[in-house]
């Protein structure tokens, strides 16, 4: 049955070329769903029998002499669940936001294909085939965009990663001679420390942690919104999954520290995460177009992950799973509203847009849970996630962790209100704009489901993840369906509901006794002056550069951008290939004159050395 | 937790909702009394509160701008109820056992977080402004407050505000946090923090009257002005019910029956006077300060004094 | 049907074409099929059997001409004819009679090198290779394509002349031409004169096989040429001469030292070849510097040949990749831009297959080419290659960037040719067929 | 005074230079006064003479160095003659114009903002005009808006 | 909604906490910090002084109105929430007072919005201003502070009173000549 799941998704990634744009959509629809029932159907390994066809565990495709072997493990299986339903939602949403069918699902689906490839890959060939699979299907998606940052910027730094997880590779293959995970134990000499950093970096770049990032900001806001949301939600992931395969699974952690004996450099990791949570979400809030701020917004919860998996304590993984799983879902979700709003009023900057929430409301619900659990308001799973976080940071003693992520975590409000006032609500410029067509609006309910049954059960996302925990060797914390004890404190969901409805009582009281008028919206306070003698043109939007009092006191310090340093490096590189080029005079002469000297050369070499 | 321990716990944490928001209606007024007579001025009586929320809700017609404008009412009351309920007051744990410091801190910005969205659903410019610059001062405050809050829980290493209160009334008041060194320096930047919760004078910045007319409450009239009133109220009581807590040992003095705790809550509820009093006292000595130099106060100053505390505290429990 | 058909054929051919001037190039095309039904005939032949030995005009080897066909020749020949024919069909008709008969006389040589077993023969092909593309350069008869093909034939006949005098050395010591008699009597040889005859013969084989510092006819050369000429090149003499280099090496002097000088100047040559690449403007010289790179690559593979059985696999897989990629890439770069769909798949296609992804061949030769260096644990080989690497995204990122949806005039069957030429990077990618031939033992007998 | 000396015309009123000029030499006379340093333009007036038929506007200049203030005096005609707009040599005479224009009715070509200033949806003739009776205009608006008594039979 | 079934308490409460929106058009506005600081503090009976109209239940004109002024004043007035009062300070409000016959002030505010408490004065001194407030309190209490009922009932003749002084109209009948005219 695996192989017919794998078979189809090549086949419909190959017949979506050729085929229009709607029954593109429908075929990528059906085919990305198989997987998804594969996922449910494993379930029954880990505890959750929901439904029961017998699909293999394990499966080895020929490849030009080799052959890869795929098998589903319980780490696979916990991000599988966060990247794999992606892909329906998105496809739902594609079908009425491309005009043409122009190449968008032929990779999507390729897309789909090396992620589930990447996740069950038994040996470090096929992981690396289908990391490879996934950084050029995903390019071709980029290159759709046809901006010349965002093209030349992800192609560079997805080779640079693809190197340094070969290298990684290489040295490991050096130590035990084998590639199948499963035998491999990584001698904590000075080259298995080079293999596992080497390794992380390259995991980092597509996960964008702080120094790595550069080509997020430019590839997020310029390819179209139904990638960007894969890219952010999904692929990241497989950079975190990478990450945890190396640190737990294959014990990288415990080998640096014994390498290094006085600083453990998982706390190097955690600081990392750290600064690009809060370096990130301080650049968030000025910026002024949509996808550029949940561009880095995205970096910037995603530094969370890396400060989990940095601290190492099960508390932090499991929190950090926990996170990674809520942040797929509710970033597809927002930039998937974001891919809505453009396709109605056709503009991205906010200083442009405004006040579409009224004319759109089930997309400004979307977004608005979403941002909820962004935000971790207290009853959203996001606030478990960061809960856990917290707990394990206060409980590792990271006293220089625990407060920036801590104002990263306030700090995301002011871009997430920044999303919801300059976009949704404010001065209503678009007063004839229609709601999304109904495809949209069901895609993004579709991801925000996930998100509400861990609202009520945060037990059962630990449940999720214990056998992936086990494998990565790691405790796990002791919970029922709304508790999670740690050795600190408690959080009982149940006691957060059934207090939120008391406390809903009073406030409904007054909502409901009082009777209110709703009124216009030029109906306002404008220190009594009369719109009509402005002929209705007075303008109430006050969201561009929203932030302005605090931009000019943080501004300078975020002025140069890391991007820049890559350039100097790019410009040095061109400065050396001109002189390089130098060599190749044009003149037949001296090229006569170099073979010969070659020819003195090597003979004196041969003949003395 | 069989259904009858659930049904005392509701009852007394309905009670104390009760009690919180008498107290801290019966606060705005007195508060308004003490800045008067700083002002040496004869100030409105004492249940002036209770006659503002009355008047307010009372109104005949009430203007909303849609259901987002209306989710602010929802989220402030609640959210502040709900934040209560998750404080020990006066050594009596209400629900403080299930949730910890963090789940308070993220309460506490549910109500915020309801403005913000009624004021941008009003869509008046003054409300945009007065709410961006709430946000920025929520982004400034919380640093240094942050900052002492972890010193207070490596210390005590707990998370949850009903140990804190616990380990700090293990032998009575000389306990108390604010006694040891390192938390003197840390209560003192609290209260500043404190100060910026509670909007204070110095930083009411986002409801500036004269320059932005009143911030996110531009368009707030009749009920959900009413609603809000209830909500300042409710806010002061759980903010200095916080700072107590994590200072002042929560006011527990006695442990025992009945009468410990009578004792407990009269002792609670003149230390949270008395910081509140504190707070008003700074409020009539400053002008209003403008955005800028507030980010720059706590992110520059506080955040240096809050750091210092912190690794003292570090270097003493490693 | 013998091996030698192999070269009887298009030589015969060409030589007839003048008589029937109209119909040149048809006949050209039908020597062309004819040539590459046998060539994979041989293939089929060589990946049942083994290596095949066959001798001319009845004489035994010492003294008669002896053909050595083994695995890796069997491919590069098969290759060469077959690409040589999409190639002939994406230059089309138009061309006259005599651009078809050297275009004959090219693969005649080319295919000529891969098969001999002896010396002699070789520098006899390698003549033929090097006049037929002197004149196919400067076929485009304009300023630039002369001044290339001008400086390829100053180099070529410098070239040519250094091997003749590494081969009468050897001559004159084992008086014999037989590659494998000599590989077994080398030690014999005086060393100083041994040294000698192999520096000859690896400049004067290198000079056709652009490797670092006799590679300065390459850019000017690939630039003053046409798209179909260019293309003939990457995979034609190229890839011979670099069999070649390969052949001596490995066969005639499996000595240490060779292997370390052959080395780096396999690692100098990818690093000039991909820098030079990233600043030039020009698309036709930037991918000739792409081509030295790659070249480079492969001189390092087969460095690491001596002793690392992976590396042969590497040799094979990246032969086949850089041949049909670069084909593809140096038959678009004739007009401005990637219009069409056939033409963006091309682009698109040769450019990730250059680059070493996955489903691709390039993918398995920088697979197999990083297990052997580790396996011989040198890493500053492994981060040079990486660094050349990233360098070589960053230009052809670029290429690609600037060239999509640009108009373009090619006709159907151009297209549709380059798009073949592209795609067989990726059958050779998924079929096993290069993985077993790269298990046979190389070069008959003392081989690895 | 150095602004008679100027101008070679005018005599000394209480302290200022009064100056009589005709509506063709006004521009040239300011630009010399605005030359010899006469550079603060105090304001624009107009006097209303109804019994001889004429407007008089009246340019007031200061000048910092000589500390001198000058007034420079036009004669316009009261029936719509209309006058050169000075708005190039000194910007705010525009505003002066412009409040002149809507409270005389006098035309100043050449400035581009001739629009109602103060009295919004006013449809009377120019309000400061002598032959304006202010106090019937009130009685004929203002009168005849009734007050609205509460009727009787409501009740309170 | 009638005036009786309002409960009591909310009348208490209505009287004890007024709170003022202070709209200053002329010169009365001098008169206000007296009135708030120690010397009257009219916060002792729980007046305060707001920003925006939404949040006032008093309306303050402490001046002259010109035509110009009235068309923001009665905007301001509309976006008052119910029950709300406004009390008119210094003679202006009243006949126009010194302004009596200027073109462009009107004369008697209490033709365009209902006035429930004049305080003549040319410019009454704060214990006029705190007399006013006790007795507007009073009117509450009796349930006689009834102007924004007025408003709703005459609503139209308010509106064409402020129509006739917005557009300077001279006579009902020119306004009929004027219709068959255009």
């Amino acid at each position: 049955m695996l192989d017919i799941i794998l078979a189809e998704i090549l086949v419909a990634a190959i017949i979506t070329f050729f085929v229009g744009r709607k029954l593109a959509a429908i075929i990528a629809m059906a085919v990305s769903i198989l997987p998804l029932i594969a996922l449910l159907d494993w379930a029954s390994l880990y505890g959750f029998n929901i439904i029961h066809l017998g699909i293999e565990k394990s499966i080895s495709i020929p490849i030009a002499g080799v052959s890869l072997n795929l098998a589903i493990t319980p780490l696979g299986w916990f991000f599988a669940l966060m990247i794999i339903p992606l892909f329906p939602a998105i496809m739902l949403f594609s079908y009425s936001f491309y005009k043409k069918n122009d190449g968008f699902y032929p990779f999507m689906l390729l897309a789909l294909l090396s992620s589930i490839g990447i996740i069950m890959a038994k040996d470090m060939l096929t992981f690396f085939l289908f990391w490879e699979m996934m950084s050029w299907s995903s390019f071709l998606l980029v290159y759709r965009s046809r901006d010349k940052e965002a093209v030349m910027s992800y192609f560079i730094f997805s080779s640079l990663s693809a190197f340094l997880i070969f290298l990684g590779i290489l040295i490991i293959y050096q130590q035990n001679a084998s590639l199948l995970l499963s035998s491999i134990n990584i001698e904590s000499n000075a080259y298995g420390v080079v293999a596992i950093i080497s390794l992380i970096a390259g995991f980092a770049i597509k996960s964008v942690l702080m120094p790595l990032h550069a080509w997020a900001p430019y590839v997020y806001s310029k390819s179209d919104e139904p990638f960007v949301a894969f890219l952010a939600g999904g692929l990241s992931k497989l950079g975190y999954y990478g990450m945890f395969l190396i640190l737990f699974i294959l014990a990288g952690a415990k080998v640096l520290e014994t390498y290094f004996t006085n600083l453990s450099p998982n706390y190097i990791l955690a600081v990392f995460g750290a600064l690009s949570a809060f370096i990130a979400t301080l650049i968030a809030f000025m910026q002024d177009d949509m996808r550029k701020l949940l561009a880095y917004s995205s970096i910037g919860q995603l530094g969370y992950i890396a400060i989990g998996f940095g601290i190492g304590t099960p508390l932090a993984v499991s929190g950090a799973l926990f996170q990674a799983f809520n942040h797929a879902f509710f970033k597809a979700v927002l930039f998937l509203a974001a891919g809505a709003v453009a396709y109605r009023t056709g503009k991205w900057k906010i200083s442009e847009l405004g006040g579409v929430g009224y004319r759109m409301p089930f997309t400004f619900m979307a977004t608005l849970f979403a941002i909820f659990t962004l935000a971790a308001i207290p009853i959203t799973s996001g606030f478990a996630a960061k809960w856990l976080l917290y707990e394990s940071a206060i409980d590792a003693k990271y006293i220089f962790v625990a407060p920036i992520m801590l104002i990263a975590g306030v700090g995301a409000f002011l871009y997430s209100f920044r999303i919801l006032y300059g976009v949704f609500l404010g001065e209503n410029r678009y007063p004839n704009i229609k709601e999304a067509p109904k495809s949209m609006v069901a895609a993004m309910f579709i991801l925000v489901m996930p998100l509400l049954i861990f609202l009520i059960f945060p037990g059962y996302m630990l449940d999720m993840m214990h056998d992936a925990l086990i494998s990565g060797n790691i405790a796990t914390l002791n919970h029922n369906a709304f508790v999670i004890e740690t050795s600190l404190a408690s959080y009982n969901t149940i006691a957060v509901i059934v207090a939120l409805m008391i406390a809903l009582i009073p406030a409904i009281l007054i909502y409901k006794t009082r009777k209110h008028r709703v009124v216009d919206f030029m109906d306002n306070y404008l220190a009594g002056e009369l719109p009509e003698l402005y002929d209705n043109k007075i303008s109430m939007h006050a969201a561009s550069r929203f932030y302005k009092p605090i931009e000019e006191i943080i501004g300078p310090y975020f002025e140069p951008g890391t991007m820049s340093y890559y350039m100097a490096i790019y410009r040095g590189l061109k400065a050396i290939s001109d002189a390089v080029r130098k060599i190749y005079t044009g003149k037949a002469g001296d090229y006569a004159i170099y073979v010969t000297l070659f020819l003195l050369i090597i003979m004196g070499w041969f003949i003395w050395m | 937790m069989d259904v009858s321990a659930i049904m005392i716990k509701s009852a007394v944490v309905i009670a104390y909702a009760f009690i919180g928001t008498f107290i801290g209606l019966l606060f705005l007024g007195v508060g308004r009394k003490i800045v008067a007579r700083v002002h040496n001025r004869v100030g409105p009586p004492f249940y002036q509160g209770f006659i503002d929320v009355a008047k307010l809700l009372s109104k005949k017609t009430n203007i909303s701008h849609g259901w987002i404008f209306d989710l602010a009412l929802l989220f402030s009351i609640s959210g502040i109820l709900l934040a209560f309920a998750f404080l020990p007051v006066g050594g009596i744990k209400l629900l403080s056992t299930d949730g910890d410091a963090f789940l308070v801190l993220y309460l506490l910005a549910i109500p915020a977080l309801g403005f913000a969205l009624g004021a941008g659903a009003s869509g008046n410019p003054n409300a945009g402004i007065g709410v961006m610059r709430a946000l920025v001062m929520m982004l400034s405050y919380e640093l240094p407050f942050v900052i002492t809050m972890i010193a207070l829980m490596i210390y005590y290493d707990t998370t949850s505000i009903a140990r804190i209160v616990e380990l700090q009334s293990v032998n009575g008041i000389s306990s108390w946090a604010i006694f040891i060194p390192p938390f003197m320096l840390a209560a003192a930047v609290a209260d500043m923090a404190l100060q910026g919760m509670l909007m204070e004078q110095p930083f009411d910045i986002p409801v500036a009257p004269h320059e932005i007319a009143s911030g996110p409450m531009v368009e707030f009239g009749g009920k959900y002005l009413g609603t809000l009133m209830l909500y300042k109220a409710i806010s002061i009581v759980v903010e200095t019910t916080l700072f107590v807590d994590f200072f002042l040992g929560g006011g527990v003095i006695m442990h025992g029956g009945i009468v410990a705790n009578i004792a407990n809550f009269i002792v609670w509820f003149v230390l949270i006077f008395i910081v509140f009093t504190l707070s008003l006292l700074i409020n009539t000595a400053f002008p209003r300060f403008r955005i800028e130099q507030a980010f720059t106060f706590y992110w520059k100053y506080e955040a240096i004094l809050a750091t210092v505390a912190l690794i003292w505290v570090y270097w003493m429990v490693i | 049907m013998h091996p030698v058909l192999l070269i009887a054929i298009p030589l015969l051919v060409a030589f007839i074409i003048p008589l029937f001037k109209k119909y040149g190039p048809s006949i050209a095309l039908g020597a062309l099929a004819l040539n590459t039904g046998i060539s994979i005939a041989l293939f089929s032949v060589v990946y049942s059997t083994g290596t095949v030995h066959e001798i001319i005009a009845g004489f035994a080897p010492p003294i008669g001409i002896f053909l050595a066909v083994d695995s890796l020749s069997a491919l590069l020949a098969m290759i060469i004819n077959l690409f040589a024919l999409i190639n002939f069909m994406a230059i089309g008709k138009a061309s006259e009679y005599k651009f078809s008969m050297l275009y004959l006389l090219a693969v005649a040589g080319s295919t000529g090198i891969v098969i001999t077993g002896d010396i002699f023969n070789m520098f006899v092909f390698f003549e033929i290779t090097a006049v037929a593309s002197y004149a196919l350069v400067a076929s485009r008869k304009d300023k630039k394509s002369m001044e290339g093909a001008i400086k390829y034939m100053i180099l070529g006949s410098l070239g040519s002349i250094f091997i003749l005098i590494g081969i009468a050395l050897i001559y004159s010591q084992l008086k014999s031409l037989n590659i494998y008699d000599i590989a077994s009597r080398i030690s014999t040889m005086d060393a100083k004169i041994k040294w000698a005859s192999v520096a000859m013969l690896l400049t004067g084989i290198g000079v056709e096989a652009e490797i670092f510092p006799l590679n300065g006819w390459v850019p000017d050369a690939y630039q003053g040429a046409s798209g179909g000429v260019a293309s003939l090149l990457s995979f034609g003499p190229s890839k011979a001469a670099i069999y070649a280099i390969a052949r001596i090496m490995l066969v005639i002097f499996p000595l240490q030292k060779v292997y370390y000088l052959v080395l780096t100047i396999g690692v100098i040559t990818l690093l000039i070849g991909e820098l030079a690449a990233l600043k030039q403007e020009n698309v036709k010289r930037m991918l000739a510097y792409s081509s030295i790179g790659q070249m480079g690559l492969i001189t390092i593979a087969i460095a690491m040949g001596m002793n690392e059985k992976n590396a042969i696999l590497a040799i094979f897989f990246l032969m086949v990749s850089h041949a049909s990629s670069k084909a593809s890439l140096f038959l678009l770069s004739d007009s401005s831009g990637m219009g069409s769909a056939a033409t963006k798949y091309t682009g698109i296609v040769s450019v990730l297959g250059i680059v070493g992804m996955p489903p691709f061949a390039g993918f398995w030769g920088k697979w197999y080419l990083l297990m052997a260096a580790i396996n011989g644990n040198m890493l500053w080989v492994i981060v040079l290659i990486f660094f050349s690497g990233i360098v070589e995204a960053a230009y052809f990122a670029r290429y690609l960037h600037r060239y999509y949806g640009n108009e373009e005039s090619f006709s159907r069957l151009t297209k549709y040719s380059m798009a073949v030429l592209a795609t067989m990077s990726l059958i050779f990618g998924l079929l096993p067929l290069i993985y077993e031939m790269g298990l046979k033992t190389l070069f008959g007998m003392g081989g690895v | 005074m150095k602004a008679i000396e100027l101008l070679g015309k005018g005599e000394e009123m209480n302290g200022r230079a009064y100056v009589k000029i005709d509506k063709s030499e006004l521009e040239e006379a300011i630009k010399t006064l605005k030359e010899n340093g006469y550079n603060h333009f105090v304001m624009l007036s107009c006097i209303d003479w109804l019994d001889d038929g004429e407007f008089e506007l009246v340019y007031h200049l200061w000048s910092y160095e000589e500390r001198e203030h000058v007034m420079l005096s036009v004669r316009v005609a009261r029936d719509g003659e209309s006058m050169p707009s000075m708005h190039e040599l000194f910007p705010q005479i525009e505003t002066y114009e412009r409040e002149i224009h809507e409270m005389y009715g006098i035309k100043f070509e050449g400035n581009p903002r001739l629009t109602p200033f103060f009295l919004e949806g006013w449809r009377d003739m120019p309000p400061m005009r002598k032959d304006f009776d202010s106090r019937k205009f009130t009685k004929d608006v203002f009168g005849n808006i009734s007050t609205i008594e509460e009727e009787e039979d409501e009740g309170i | 909604m009638r005036y009786e079934e309002w409960s009591g308490i909310a009348r208490k409460a209505s009287k004890r906490s007024l709170w003022m929106v202070h709209f200053c058009t002329g010169c009365g506005a001098i008169e206000m910090p007296p009135v708030m600081t120690s010397r009257y503090d009219m916060e002792r009976f729980g007046i305060a002084s707001m920003a925006t109209p939404r949040q006032a239940d008093v309306l303050l004109i402490t001046g002259y109105l010109t035509v110009k002024t009235l068309k923001r004043v009665v905007q301001v007035y509309e976006q008052m929430q119910s029950p709300k009062y406004v009390i008119a300070l210094g003679s202006c409000t009243m006949n126009g007072g010194m302004y009596w016959d200027s073109y462009n002030t009107i004369k008697r505010l209490d033709k365009y919005i209902p006035v429930d408490i004049y305080v003549a004065g040319c410019m009454p001194r704060p214990e006029g201003i705190m007399n006013a407030f006790l007795k507007l309190m009073k009117l509450i209490d009796e349930g006689k502070a009834r102007g924004w009922e007025r408003y709703k009932k005459y609503y139209e003749r308010y509106k064409k009173n402020q129509e006739m002084a917005f557009n300077f109209v001279k006579k009902e009948e020119k306004e009929e000549e004027k219709n068959e005219g255009d």
